[in-house]
């Protein structure tokens, strides 16, 4: 969202807005972890003679969740400019 | 601006920000199944990863515009 | 929902419930668009040696799309059909 | 009615809602993969996909009811 | 969450956190619901010659319904065994 | 405590719930991937599937623990 969206609103409208964009932010992080545990775990993990991770599957969970969150980081900065390019053409992004 | 107007410009505010996050949380795991080699024998994305992600980024959000021209014609456009 | 749920209810409360339903029926919608997307994309975009989609892809895309509108619209009449069915039968649907 | 009351009816009214709208929502994209062309040469749908469609979505229906049945058998029906 | 959380806190605090309580376990298990119809629907039912279910289709529903709620069952037993110990090991879950 | 601390307690103890909730259903499902036979003849676990499930549950509970420290490493730890 475009903070300059809030000008012009009171004080108190802001900090309301500020609030549900913080909650949601809480909220999407928890969820994304959780995604990511089973993402690494569903693809990493295959036997069960153990109630422990093997080692290689340790590994695997660890490398799973550093390359997607490369992945992510990396694809958060093309979403950006994609988002500025569309804003720039279209007068707005595809909706 | 009355409460109810600000109250329905909050809500809207807020759906947009889920539309947004969601289209963001999709292209990533899209793009992750296309590009990410699964062994994870490294946990650095290769030159060819990183480059498959540019161009899937692009292609989903070419996507997005198709998607959303062909629900507007049918007019159940989201907006 | 049947409407006729909200009959005795006051003025207030009707306008709040719509309220509610609207504010549903446009999540929903920006929800199905996400799906859409990700769905015909999923199975219509293979090859990433380009930034921009092929023109068969774009049309696979386009056609996808199409589709799943045509078979989403015929579903929901068999929906409402089937939901009519079980009111008359057992007095509510399935739950 | 007090007004925790009104406020309980709009409560549950609401996730009745979204009930229903999950259970279109999942019904679709079941009988989708169950019925439809993946080809997409056409963006009709043929003869076979629409009766596919039809018993898909009568089927499901019913499976509706079994699992509903079930669950209330062992005491954890959703209502 | 730990009833005890509630300690302390004036009384109509907790009657709105137990509301809370309630209506979120309301909604999870009319998602359950869903999604249980969507496992066993899409595992079970192969064939669109009829549009109802056959013998076999429909014991199969029926049966993979009962293993879901046994599994669900026993995770949740040990579901809440590891919450406790790692309560005990590291003073709170995993996070 | 103001009553905004109080709501903020409040949103913060629903979004712990919600994710204790989300990791268990996550868990279930994917020990049910995993571990259960979707043969159906029978509707109860056999010895081979619940010892499958205890040992599943504990992996993914270590796997849990696994991916929150890389998060907290790479400072996006969700709390």
């Amino acid at each position: 969202m475009d903070p300059a969206m809030l000008d012009g609103f009171p004080e108190e409208d802001k900090a309301k807005m500020m609030g549900m964009i913080e909650a949601m932010q809480t909220r999407d992080s928890l969820k994304m972890y959780n995604n990511l545990v089973e993402r690494c775990f569903s693809t990493c993990v295959q036997s069960f003679r153990r109630k422990t991770l093997e080692k290689d599957e340790e590994r695997c969970v660890s490398k799973c969740c550093e390359k997607f969150l490369k992945h992510s980081a990396r694809t958060s900065v093309r979403f950006a400019e994609l988002n500025a390019q569309s804003m720039q053409q279209m007068g707005g992004p595809p909706q | 601006m009355t409460p109810e107007q600000r109250d329905a410009a909050f809500a809207m505010a807020g759906q947009e920000m889920e539309y947004r996050v969601e289209l963001f949380n999709k292209l990533v795991g899209a793009c992750y199944e296309k590009c990410i080699d699964k062994k994870f024998k490294d946990g650095e994305l290769n030159v060819g990863e990183n480059s498959c992600v540019d161009r899937c980024a692009a292609k989903y959000w070419e996507s997005v515009a198709i998607v959303g021209q062909m629900l507007g014609a049918q007019g159940n456009a989201p907006s």
